[in-house]
């Protein structure tokens, strides 16, 4: 399953790049981080809670930066399981920046393999937390980056 | 917790379990099996306090304390029950897996309405599922079954 | 993996043991969707708070106000009602097409809407009919249009400690006439490819003095469409007309993909059971 | 007499009370229950297994990963390519990586989830297609290019034959993924007793499990016991092997406790598959109505492992030529790796693709060429003494029969105009099927001095009333009433040799062997009746369960008694070895046809391309019935098992990951998907041979529908399933200028 999206951030192309970098303020942007440890310069262990109605699931994995070409282009893949649902999830992405006047156009691809027991929920419904996760993580960080004063 | 089956009552543990777990592994009634899991197929039919349920999605604690009856609960002094014995002459099965689920079906399609119609027939047993295909002779049962 | 079973006596004590457990504890009310759940390992909640001895849960009554029907009323029982049936047979006819006989026995309407699956057959037709969910909790009563009870996939407007109690159908007028169609494309025993509830009402000389149609099933949430509803009103419904109101449907409409059927496909299906629900509205034979 | 008469099934009133012992019910003295992991990824080299955790629950008594396996740890029914649990490679999701042995199955899962599995994931191929391109993932290093196996069938020149054609017909037909969904899933037990292994299991093949696994246990046959109760059900889905080795293998570690595996209806769907099928067909005719060549291209998709492939594919090979006499005909049969669960016996093997694919292009010929399709079937028809493809002759067949009883069951259908305005139409399919060629059964009688007679027999009964026909047949064959026959079934360490129970071999081969055994143990009653009648054996015979002369008779029991025999047994075996040249596929393919025909009256619904399916008539040759009521029931239950693949049976797929796993999202047909007017028809030759019928009006049903939507509404639909969605959207591509 294949996720693409993009959205326009008011804020600088390197202000965009430095902050897809600071883990710490990055994963507040993402919904329902728990924890990201730094591994090394390319990988990062993480915790995930995702809900879908009364399902929570917590994926722990790891993801790996691919290709890194600052400040206009990222990508790498993701492998993490919820134990729990004996489901377990398999993304790659590709992210890529592009000033465009004052602010700057992020654009992203997805593909998205969800295995185990959670896959029975079907195409639609995993579409659509995907699609709701990724509007979250972009709205938050507009709001990081667009209320600091620079 | 106390559940009362084919007129016995007895003391089990609840919990998250199902009726269905219940049955087979605390009180060794196997006639009531699992086909599919998830209430589509009939195979874990069980009546409670006269009605068809599933017990494959029906936790044990909520049959607490109501008249549950399964397939072991049918025959009356050793003979047949009457819908039992009209799907043995019409041959109304083949691996017999699904049977006890639509002996029950039919038991409490003729307690709510004793001469159905054909299609009221159909209806009522159409989520009960026989990969073998007996519907045809499941069907004729039914109606032999059924009051005139 | 043990469980607390929790059986309180009436709505309030139950809304206050989910208060004292916050989410350690769950609802359950006919039981099928969260047996399930538990069965699958998707949801291991400590602490279950039974509706089933709650007394009254279950009511079915009709009363100036409306048709009240209680959230712990089983679908079985609300599919032979003959209150239901009086006061519109294809929302009985909506409940009726609802699984098997077995699973209509033990799921309430209560647990039908809060699972807010979206492949489910009674809430296009109780929107359709404008009924709203009464929802009880901590700071009292309230309620919501059933139009505004669905927010996504599995997701309700019902905050964490607040509780479904029941469901109300507003007066329909004598002149209204209302139709439900379940649509599955596959076998005979599926859930539904397309979910149709339509509700008219005809001034004397058969002009559509109003309209509601919900498409479910098709969409993540049961939606109307008002630009289409719109076209109806003061109109007589002429085979162009309905033409053209479920092409506003079809075009409006975002519809989903599932093994039960494409977008295309859904699409197609919402311009033509639109068009039939309305003939059928029409020509008053439901 | 008994056979022939619709006596009820043995164990009828067992099977109205619930109390059949399925292995699902089977309880053993401190058994342990089973649990398997299996894979997430379709492909990936599995880096760790760690059990560490996992071994200290509380309950847990054993766990098995690859490292625990011995030197033969790879097995398969023929291609050895299969590990009992995952070793160094992870081939399908679903795949087995571990199994736990535990007290509780809160115990077991509680261990499934803190075992630490570590895979490097592998670029994978799922369809048979794309996998044999050059390029694509390879899943075992000795076949390069995903082809585990190619059967050719070459007939004679194709050149000159498709030369002499005036027109040729090229269209390839599509059969996807689907499940055998039994109701009773897979269960498998297993204890040992110091060397001595004994495994319950719902298997179709009790003497091939037996083999497979004194191979990978590396212990004398004699030592592996086998013990098979009624199934609930199997229809091909429990053929050759399936989770014994691993339950076995498990059993070695839990310290002679039993232990038993029960499969979850999610399981099922990555333990055994329908083979996914391209088939292409070319086909050659003639202006009169004739046929020149045929060329088959077929690609089954048999999944991460060869499994039963290596045995079914050649059959398909057989089985795609279609009931038709065509001078020249060549087939290629691939069997192809992909990164898909194992794909085995589906009800109607290999048929059930190859008749979809032959009988809907008979009706795309007969429509260009203006043939009216039910003439051109019969006009080309196979006969008895015509010879077939593979350059066997042709014997006992009766299609033309069988599609005139199907077609004749149909009342007048509506006249062409009222069929146009209403969208209705008529369709047929006939279906011709070799049986397993190479097979052996072995049947024994044991009489004992109270008159009763017990059959000994390896057959599994399975829903199919196999029990009941064999008991019919002893008592036929000794003469001697129905009642007085008992039957024990398979238990490799006390019944007799059966290759399989499927392919509809049982009633003719096992039936022939039981007729075996009764005529050797009638020889011995007169050998032994002769010195106490003091009348020599030619002028005795044995009827009515005595040994007499016009004026002398004595019954089998005193003859037992006089003799001081508390009993007599006799062995009775019934065999075919069939070869065919490997290169050219010239041979005996079977030693008989099954065959079997269906009409379908479809109305279409143009608005939604919904099909109701207004009437279906079947016919089968049934040879000598032994049951009629049984012979019946295999009728009407393969019409009806076989709307499924037709109308609604596809495994949705998402990366190689099942996303439909359960009979809500994978329907099989219900009651209110039976037509209304379902008419059967078994085709009986009283002084034929015994024959099965246990696949046969299965495989007619999909095409004949599809044919019966072209005559209705003038679409061809040519992938299965026939759903609604691709009706109406071939009938809004038609309307296109």
């Amino acid at each position: 399953m294949q996720i693409k999206d993009s959205f326009v951030i008011n804020a600088s192309q390197e202000k965009v790049w430095e902050l897809l970098f600071d883990i710490p303020r990055l994963s507040k942007c993402v919904p329902g981080v728990e924890s990201v440890e730094v591994l090394d310069d390319k990988r990062y262990r993480g915790k995930l809670i995702v809900k879908v109605g009364p399902i929570k699931s917590e994926f722990s994995g790891i993801v790996t930066l691919a290709e890194v070409i600052p400040p206009e282009r990222i990508s790498g893949s993701v492998e993490g399981d919820d134990k729990a649902s004996a489901s377990s999830v398999k993304a790659s992405f590709s992210g890529t920046l592009a000033t465009v006047g004052a602010g700057t156009e992020a654009a992203f691809v997805v593909d998205l393999n969800l295995r185990g027991r959670l896959a029975q929920f079907g195409g639609p419904v995993i579409a659509a937390t995907a699609k709701k996760l990724t509007a979250d993580f972009a709205r938050n960080l507009r709001a990081q980056l667009e209320h600091q004063v620079s | 917790m106390i559940l009362i089956v084919n007129g016995g009552s007895y003391q089990v543990q609840g919990g998250a379990r199902t009726l269905l777990e219940v049955l087979r592994d605390d009180l060794g009634l196997m006639g009531t099996k699992e086909g599919c899991g998830v209430g589509m197929c009939g195979a874990c039919t069980v009546l409670v306090d006269g009605r068809p349920f599933s017990s494959c999605h029906l936790l044990a604690a909520q049959a607490a304390g109501k008249e549950i009856v399964t397939i072991e609960g049918l025959q009356r002094n050793g003979n047949l029950h009457p819908v039992q014995q009209a799907f043995l002459e019409h041959g109304a099965f083949q691996c017999a897996y699904c049977t006890p689920g639509f002996v029950l079906m039919t038991v409490a399609l003729l307690a709510e309405n004793p001469s159905p119609e054909d299609d009221e027939i159909r209806e009522y047993l159409s989520g009960n599922l026989c990969r073998c295909g007996s519907y045809q002779n499941i069907v004729e049962a039914v109606k032999a079954a059924r009051r005139k | 993996m043990s469980i607390k079973f929790l059986e309180p006596s009436d709505f309030p004590e139950a809304a206050a043991s989910l208060a004292e457990h916050g989410d350690e504890a769950k609802i359950i009310a006919g039981g099928v969707s969260v047996t399930l759940m538990l069965q699958q390992k998707l949801i291991a909640p400590p602490v279950l708070v039974s509706l089933g001895r709650i007394a009254g849960g279950d009511s079915i009554r009709q009363s100036s106000d409306g048709l009240h029907i209680g959230a712990l009323a089983k679908l079985r029982n609300l599919e032979q009602s003959s209150v239901v049936q009086e006061w519109c047979p294809a929302l009985a006819h909506a409940f009726r097409v609802v699984g098997n006989v077995r699973v209509r026995n033990q799921a309430t309407i209560g647990g039908n809407l809060s699972a807010a699956d979206y492949a489910a057959d009674p809430p296009a037709m109780l929107i359709a009919l404008g009924a709203s969910a009464q929802v009880f909790g901590p700071d009292g009563k309230r309620e919501v249009p059933l139009g505004e009870f669905f927010l996504g996939f599995y997701t309700t407007a019902l905050r964490p400690t607040e509780i479904l109690t029941g469901i109300i159908v507003p007066p329909l007028p004598t002149s209204a006439r209302a139709s439900y169609h379940k649509f599955s494309s596959i076998s005979a025993e599926g859930r539904p490819c397309l979910a149709v509830g339509a509700v008219a009402d005809f001034d004397a000389d058969g002009r559509c003095r109003d309209l509601q149609i919900a498409i479910g099933a098709a969409v993540e949430t049961p939606q109307r469409v008002d630009t289409a509803e719109a076209m109806a009103r003061g109109e007589s419904l002429t085979d162009e007309l309905i033409a053209a109101i479920a092409e506003e449907y079809a075009q409006a409409l975002d519809p989903l993909t599932d093994v039960r059927g494409s977008a295309w496909y859904r699409r197609e299906m919402i311009r033509v059971f639109v068009g039939r629900v309305l003939k059928e509205v029409r020509d008053g034979n439901r | 007499m008994a056979i022939g008469r619709s006596v009820p099934m043995l164990d009828a009133p067992a099977r109205v009370t619930g109390t059949v012992d399925y292995m699902i019910n089977l309880r053993l003295p401190d058994m342990l229950v089973g649990k398997v992991v299996r894979s997430q990824s379709p492909h990936a080299k599995l880096l760790k297994v760690d059990v560490s955790q996992a071994l200290h629950v509380p309950g847990v008594v054993a766990i098995l990963t690859g490292p625990d396996l011995g030197a033969n740890a790879l097995y398969g029914a023929s291609i050895k390519d299969q590990a009992v649990v995952a070793l160094d490679r992870v081939r399908y999701v679903g795949e087995p990586i571990a199994a736990i042995a535990a007290e509780s199955m809160d115990a077991a899962e509680e261990a499934a989830m803190l075992l630490d599995i570590e895979y490097e994931e592998l670029p994978a191929v799922f369809d048979a297609l794309e996998a044999v391109q050059t390029g694509a993932p390879i899943l075992h290093e000795k076949y390069t290019d995903n082809i585990f196996i190619h059967s050719k069938l070459r007939h004679s020149d194709m050149e000159t034959a498709f030369a002499e054609a005036d027109e040729i017909f090229e269209d390839v037909f599509t059969s996807p993924l689907a499940q055998q969904s039994s109701l009773e899933p897979h269960v498998t037990a297993a204890r040992w007793e110091g060397d001595h292994l004994t495994v319950w299991t719902g298997s179709q093949a009790p003497f091939m499990v037996r083999r497979v696994l004194s191979e990978i246990l590396g212990i004398p046959q004699e030592s592996v016991r086998i013990i098979v109760p009624p199934l609930g059900g199997a229809y091909g889905g429990k053929g050759h092997i399936r989770i014994e080795p691993l339950v076995a293998v498990m059993a070695r570690k839990t310290g002679g406790r039993p232990v038993k595996f029960v499969l979850s209806r999610a399981e099922e769907f990555v333990t055994v598959t329908k083979h996914a099928a391209s088939i292409t067909l070319k086909t050659g005719v003639k202006r009169d109505g004739t046929f020149t060549a045929r060329q088959v291209t077929i690609y089954w998709n048999g999944g991460a492992y060869a499994d039963a492939s290596p045995l079914l594919v050649p059959q398909g090979m057989v089985r795609s030529v279609g009931p038709y006499r065509i001078p020249a005909v060549r087939v290629d049969s691939y069997g192809i790796y992909t990164n898909l669960p194992p794909a085995g016996a589906y009800r109607g093997a290999m048929s059930s693709q190859a008749t979809w694919a032959y009988e809907s292009q008979m009706d795309i010929i007969a429509r260009r060429m203006g043939w009216d399709p039910l003439e051109f079937r019969l006009k080309n028809l196979y006969v008895s003494g015509d010879r077939f493809a593979t350059g066997e002759t042709l014997h006992d067949v009766h299609f033309i029969e069988c599609l005139q009883a199907a077609a004749g069951a149909m009342p007048a259908g509506p006249s062409p105009e009222v069929n146009k305005e209403k969208k209705v139409g008529r369709g047929y399919g006939v279906m011709m099927k070799s049986t397993v060629s190479t097979s052996k059964s072995q049947a024994r009688v044991k009489l004992d001095d109270s008159g009763v007679a017990t059959l000994f027999t390896s057959t599994v009964e399975m829903g199919q009333g196999a029990h009941t026909a064999m008991a019919q047949i002893t008592a036929g064959a000794l003469d001697i009433p129905f009642e007085q026959v008992r039957v024990v079934g398979p238990d490799t360490s006390v019944t007799p040799f059966d290759s399989t129970t499927s392919a509809s071999r049982s009633t003719n081969m096992m039936g022939n062997a039981v007729l075996a055994a009764g005529a050797a143990m009638k020889r011995r009653l007169i050998d032994l009746a002769g010195p106490l009648l003091e009348i020599p054996g030619e002028e005795l015979r044995a009827e009515g369960g005595r040994v007499l002369t016009k004026d002398a008779s004595i019954s089998y029991a005193d003859i037992l008694k006089r003799n001081g025999l508390p009993s007599l047994e006799e062995l009775g075996e019934y065999s075919t070895a069939l070869t065919m040249d490997p290169e050219t596929g010239q041979g005996i393919s079977t030693p008989h046809w099954h065959q079997g025909a269906g009409a379908a009256e479809v109305e279409v619904d143009t608005e939604t391309g919904k099909i109701t399916i207004l009437r279906y008539a079947a016919a089968s040759f049934a040879g000598r019935v032994v049951n009629p009521r049984l012979a019946q029931l295999q009728n009407d239950g393969n019409v009806i098992f076989g709307l499924g693949p037709a109308l609604m049976e596809e495994m949705a797929l998402d990366g190689g990951q099942v996303t439909n796993p359960n009979l809500a999202d994978y329907p099989i047909p219900s009651i209110r998907d039976v037509p209304l007017e379902l008419i059967s028809v078994c085709i009986e030759s009283e002084e034929g041979e015994l024959h099965g019928i246990g696949e046969m009006t299965l495989p007619p049903v999909a095409p004949a529908i599809a044919n019966a939507v072209e005559d209705a509404v003038g679409v061809r639909i040519k992938d299965l399933p026939i759903t609604a969605e691709k009706v109406l959207h071939a009938l809004q591509e038609r309307l296109k200028p």
